[in-house]
């Protein structure tokens, strides 16, 4: 049973790292601000989410996994509405800087 | 509450300072603060009799009295400890008298050069300056030093850029010091740091004592090498001056007079303590000849800073050379490493903090009528304030070091230091540097005097009483310990021999 | 890099990389405190500084020669002078051989000891770094809250108090109108949120005695709190909820609260801030005592001042933006 | 190669340290250079917690119920063999603050810099001196 536990907790803490590690990339190589967004909420939902429900795994019933549901939940508060008021702020002032970098995408596509 | 002295001393400017905030009321807070600076000084009094000998001028008597307080209860090294020498206690004098005279002479400056509704803050951060000030020279642990040093600095960079009134230039001398300073507490941290490691304390007297026993030469070398660039950085050593004759030209008429006349100064007491307490006179002089390049620097600064002086057109820009310079003649002093040299440096910190404190209140009261500290304004003001200029002329002589003034007694200790060791160049260079101190001092004096006011029409007033009496009270001390040197050069000549482990 | 943005941002990355380092390294308390204040704090202060001047810098055109040799040599006298140190790690370094087992033994010993009295040894905390923080070296901690103050009192000088709002106000509602359209996920969300963060500021303002918190973690918390409020809400609704005079009085009652302790603990017989002689015949038992009575007080006071100090330097801050 | 071992995390700090330094005294913007100093104060905090380390040891926070060895030390918890040193924390606890407190004197000043001069470019704040 504790061998099933750990590795269920493993494999969801590997998950996570890897969804880290995708968002991340996506922020860097995503072409425009919108989308890189979507690199970021990965990070926050997939990879906090399954990291925090790894640690769940193996700090079992304690007051630690208390601990971890009240990030995750916080996280689930935080994450979207940062998101929201990052993209209602970009729509609101900078149309500008998302064309330039959709021009600065087709550059590099160009030059690709 | 006498065995709670030393921490009055400190607590009662700290304390006063948020009161300043809680009383907001201008007329008030002045009272208030003016009385709070009496009180520090009077503590001072207090505590140089406790510390100094009984038979007051009798050069043979030991030293022995130093004066430690246990803060919260907790024995040294593992709590903080304040610990009272005569070296500290001339410092603390120093201070809290400067800042007192400064502070009684600032209400009709301040109205002229900052808002009234801020006068309350200005007096809340003058307090907190003369609080980290105080604190610097009266604690015995060195993490403490620095805190007290980063007190002191804060508001001195905030009373600094209350100059913007009169010039923006303020607000980038400001900043310009604000970097340079921020880069010298860095390099103490980390001094302090390595020499934690090191020793595995804090309190100076104990890193003293087991620097003997773990010092690695190497790490123990370069945590030397970074507490004396530090604190060079904060005492504006050439060539790490390039932030003080902007800050100072610039600050507030008091402001200037209170830092010019003690921060540099509380900068030199840091540089005496870690030379002379902390790593000993041995090491530092004779394993690695850092008295050598002490001197070379101290000579290269008084002339390189005499001589940008005399192109000077801003008299208080001017001044703030001069005090570059004569950061120099102390500093010389102390590369002597004798008994003469160091009474030089310390007699001259007082000498200097009593001429530049009333050089720059001179400066201000004609700031206050002029509304200009330029040369070419100042024509013919000998004339028209000739109170306010006598005082300056006084000063200026003090300056070039003329005798009967305390500049002399300063000189002529440095002068022996350096014959008593054969070093006549020396001594023929502390002379010639006098000449050039002449001739800033000179080309005041001309214009001041000689010229014809360059706007006959502008009515100029003799400076009002409530400002001439401090400016006269600061030069008349400055001639006074011209004249009797016990006070003065005899603690000063403890001092030193307390720092030097002489007994005489 | 010539955006000043990222360079900020990136600041706070570094600073935060610095935190997790610090709590790789056994230091939960500093790298708390550096994650709230270098990633959190610096960063908002510098933001708002660029919302002020302008956001991206031009060409660097200087040389850069001198510089790098200054820090080269800076660099390498740094690296001799590790040569005689004790290694990364070791135990037996004098730095955790001389004073430390006295601190982690709670034994420490007192004057009062010294003069042969019989007292209460130690300050039977459990987490040592409050206790080296506040009683120990509890002094410092107090310079550590006049810093705080003196930093507040030179921003308020150097930008101007609250004078400042009253022209400010003119056109502050007509900044404040269009953008709140957009901002109804924003309010419930932070209105969700305040409460907690509050919760959390008391939680760690109190319990610095077990674990790590005290007083200056919770003030920054507890300001954050209402920086939020006041990016969500407006500047006129946060004004209301801390008006600038109410908030430059707590600026200098927080100090008052650490000092006046220890005026207390001199009245009362004992050297300054020296605790143990805070005892009381109130509630034994339930109300501290002694060392822990004095340790909250000037948490306490170290929390009020922080918490106001960084309001009002929001405020500051704030209240200086270009009417553009 | 022992050497190395023992000393690379004071010369990574080290390295971290000079980068913070050449930032303040080589860019001209001044937000820069207060960038450059946050920096350069972070990691000169880094060494002070490199320090403190204890090969082996943990936070000293001790647990609720601790017992204590024969000489009067705390006994560390299961798998540590020591506690790491309090002090350099509380140094740098006390540290932080005052660089946060420098920090916002440095901003306001560059505030008041910009709305003064135009620029926060130091060359140009300088060519600007000159011309009065």
């Amino acid at each position: 049973m504790a061998l099933m536990v750990d590795i269920v907790s493993w494999i969801c803490i590997v998950a996570g790292s890897f969804f880290a590690v995708v968002g991340g990339i996506g922020i860097v190589r995503l072409p425009d601000f919108y989308t890189r967004m979507h690199g970021g909420a990965i990070t926050d939902t997939m990879g906090a989410g399954l990291i925090l429900l790894g640690l769940m795994f193996q700090a079992g019933l304690t007051l630690v996994t208390v601990k971890l549901v009240m990030i995750l939940i916080f996280i689930f508060i935080t994450s979207p509405t940062s998101c929201h008021a990052l993209a209602s702020s970009a729509s609101i002032n900078s149309s500008a800087s998302i064309n330039k970098d959709r021009s600065s995408y087709s550059d590099r596509r160009d030059s690709d | 509450m006498e065995q709670h002295l030393p921490i009055l001393q400190i607590i009662v400017p700290l304390i006063a300072a948020p009161l300043c905030l809680l009383l907001r009321q201008r007329t008030l807070v002045l009272g208030f603060a003016i009385c709070v600076c009496w009180a520090t000084f009077a503590m001072a009094v207090m505590l140089l009799l406790r510390v100094a000998p009984a038979n007051g001028g009798d050069p043979g008597f030991p030293m022995a009295t130093v004066i430690t307080y246990q803060l919260g209860g907790w024995m040294a090294p593992w709590g903080i400890e304040y610990r009272i020498d005569i070296l500290s206690v001339f410092v603390l004098l120093i201070v809290s008298g400067i800042g007192a005279t400064v502070l009684t002479y600032a209400p009709l400056s301040l109205s002229r050069e900052i808002d009234r509704d801020q006068h309350y803050l200005f007096c809340a951060a003058y307090l907190l300056c003369l609080t980290g000030l105080l604190g610097i020279a009266i604690t015995g642990d060195l993490f403490n030093l620095f805190v007290f040093l980063e007190i002191s600095a804060l508001s001195s960079y905030a009373l600094i850029s209350l100059g913007a009134n009169q010039s923006r230039k303020a607000l980038t001398a400001a900043f310009q010091y604000l970097v340079m300073g921020t880069i010298g507490a860095t390099f103490i941290l980390i001094g302090i740091g390595l020499m934690y490691q090191m020793t595995g304390t804090l309190n100076m007297t104990d890193m003293a004592a087991r620097l003997d026993t773990f010092g690695g030469t190497r790490t123990v070398l370069v945590t030397f090498a970074f507490l004396t660039v530090g604190i060079s950085l904060k005492m504006a050593l050439f060539p790490l001056h390039l932030w003080l004759p902007g800050a100072y030209a610039y600050a507030p008429s008091v402001a200037t007079a209170f830092l010019a006349a003690t921060a540099t100064k509380v900068s030199v007491y840091i540089l005496l303590r870690f030379i002379f307490t902390l790593f000993k006179p041995q090491f530092a002089f004779e394993m690695l000849n850092f008295d050598l390049g002490l001197m070379a620097l101290a000579i290269l600064g008084i002339f390189a800073a005499s001589t940008i002086a005399i192109f000077q057109t801003n008299i208080k820009r001017m001044l703030a050379y001069s005090s570059v310079a004569q950061i120099g003649y102390m500093v010389l002093g102390i590369s002597f490493a004798t008994v003469t040299g160091l009474t030089a440096g310390i007699v001259h910190l007082l000498n200097h903090a009593l001429i530049k404190g009333g050089l720059f209140l001179a400066m201000g009261c004609i700031a206050l009528r002029l509304g200009s500290v330029e040369l070419e304004d100042m024509r013919g003001i000998g004339r028209r304030m000739p109170m306010t200029m006598f005082a300056w002329v006084l000063g200026g002589l003090g300056l070039v070091g003329v005798p009967v003034t305390a500049g002399f007694i300063s000189k002529w200790y440095l002068i022996s230091a350096a014959l008593e060791k054969g070093w006549w160049p020396v001594a023929a260079l502390v002379l010639l540097s006098s000449l050039l101190a002449l001739v800033y001092v000179w080309r005041v004096v001309e214009t001041a005097y000689f010229d014809s006011p360059a706007d006959p029409q502008l009515d100029v007033a003799e400076a009002p009483l409530a400002m001439l009496i401090p400016v006269y009270v600061l030069i008349g001390a400055s001639l006074f310990f011209g004249l009797s040197t016990s006070l003065s050069a005899n603690v000063a000549r403890y001092a030193a021999e307390m720092l030097l482990g002489v007994t005489s | 890099m010539r955006s000043l943005w990222a360079a900020v941002m990136l600041t706070g990355i570094y600073s935060f990389l610095g935190a997790s380092w610090m709590l790789i390294l056994d230091a939960p308390d500093v790298a708390f405190t550096e994650a709230a204040v270098g990633a959190g704090l610096s960063t908002v202060l510098m933001l708002s500084t660029l919302a002020l001047t302008g956001t991206t810098m031009k060409k660097q055109a200087t040389s850069t020669l001198l510089p790098l040799v200054v820090v080269s040599l800076t660099g390498l006298a740094l690296i001799y002078g590790t040569a005689d140190m004790p290694y990364f790690g070791d135990p037996t370094a004098p730095a955790h051989q001389h004073l430390m087992p006295e601190f982690m033994a709670d034994t420490v010993p007192s004057i009062h000891e010294a003069a042969g009295h019989h007292a209460e040894t130690g300050v039977g905390v459990d987490n040592v770094v409050t206790a080296v923080l506040a009683s120990y070296r509890g002094y410092d901690t107090l310079g550590e809250t006049v810093v705080i103050l003196t930093a507040g009192i030179g921003v308020l000088l150097i930008l101007g108090g609250e004078k400042r709002f009253s022209s400010f106000f003119a056109d502050l509602s007509l900044r404040d109108v269009p953008s709140m359209r957009h901002r109804a996920i924003l309010r419930v969300a932070t209105k969700l949120l305040i409460p907690y963060i509050l919760l959390f500021a008391l939680y760690v303002q109190f319990h610095g005695d077990y674990g790590p918190g005290g007083g200056f973690q919770a003030g920054v918390i507890f300001a954050a709190a209402l920086i939020l409020y006041g990016l969500v809400f407006g500047l006129r609704a946060t004004l209301k909820v801390a008006p600038p005079s109410v908030v430059e009085t707590l600026v200098a009652l927080g100090v008052l609260l650490y000092a006046g302790t220890g005026v207390a603990t001199m009245l009362l017989g004992g050297n300054f801030l020296d605790y143990s002689v805070l005892e009381h015949p109130l509630l034994p038992g339930v109300l501290p005592h002694g060392q822990h009575l004095g340790i909250l007080l000037v948490e306490l006071g170290v929390g009020i001042t922080v918490a106001a100090v960084m309001i009002t330097i929001f405020f500051a801050f704030v209240g200086r933006e270009h009417p553009r | 190669m022992n050497t190395v071992l023992g000393l690379y995390n004071y010369w990574i700090v080290i390295f971290l340290m000079m980068t913070g330094f050449y930032v303040v005294i080589a860019q001209g913007n001044l937000v820069k250079k207060v960038i450059g100093l946050n920096i350069f104060q972070i990691s000169v905090f880094l060494l002070y917690i490199t320090i403190g380390k204890v090969r082996g040891g943990t936070a000293p926070i001790l647990p609720e119920d601790v017992t204590y060895s024969p000489d009067g030390l705390p006994i560390p918890p299961q798998g540590f063999d020591g506690w790491s040193n309090p002090l350099p924390s509380v140094l740098i606890l006390t540290a932080i603050v005052v660089g946060v407190a420098t920090t916002a004197v440095a901003l306001a000043l560059i505030v008041r810099i910009g709305e003064a001069y135009g620029t926060i470019e130091e060359d140009e704040i300088l060519a600007l001196d000159l011309e009065e």
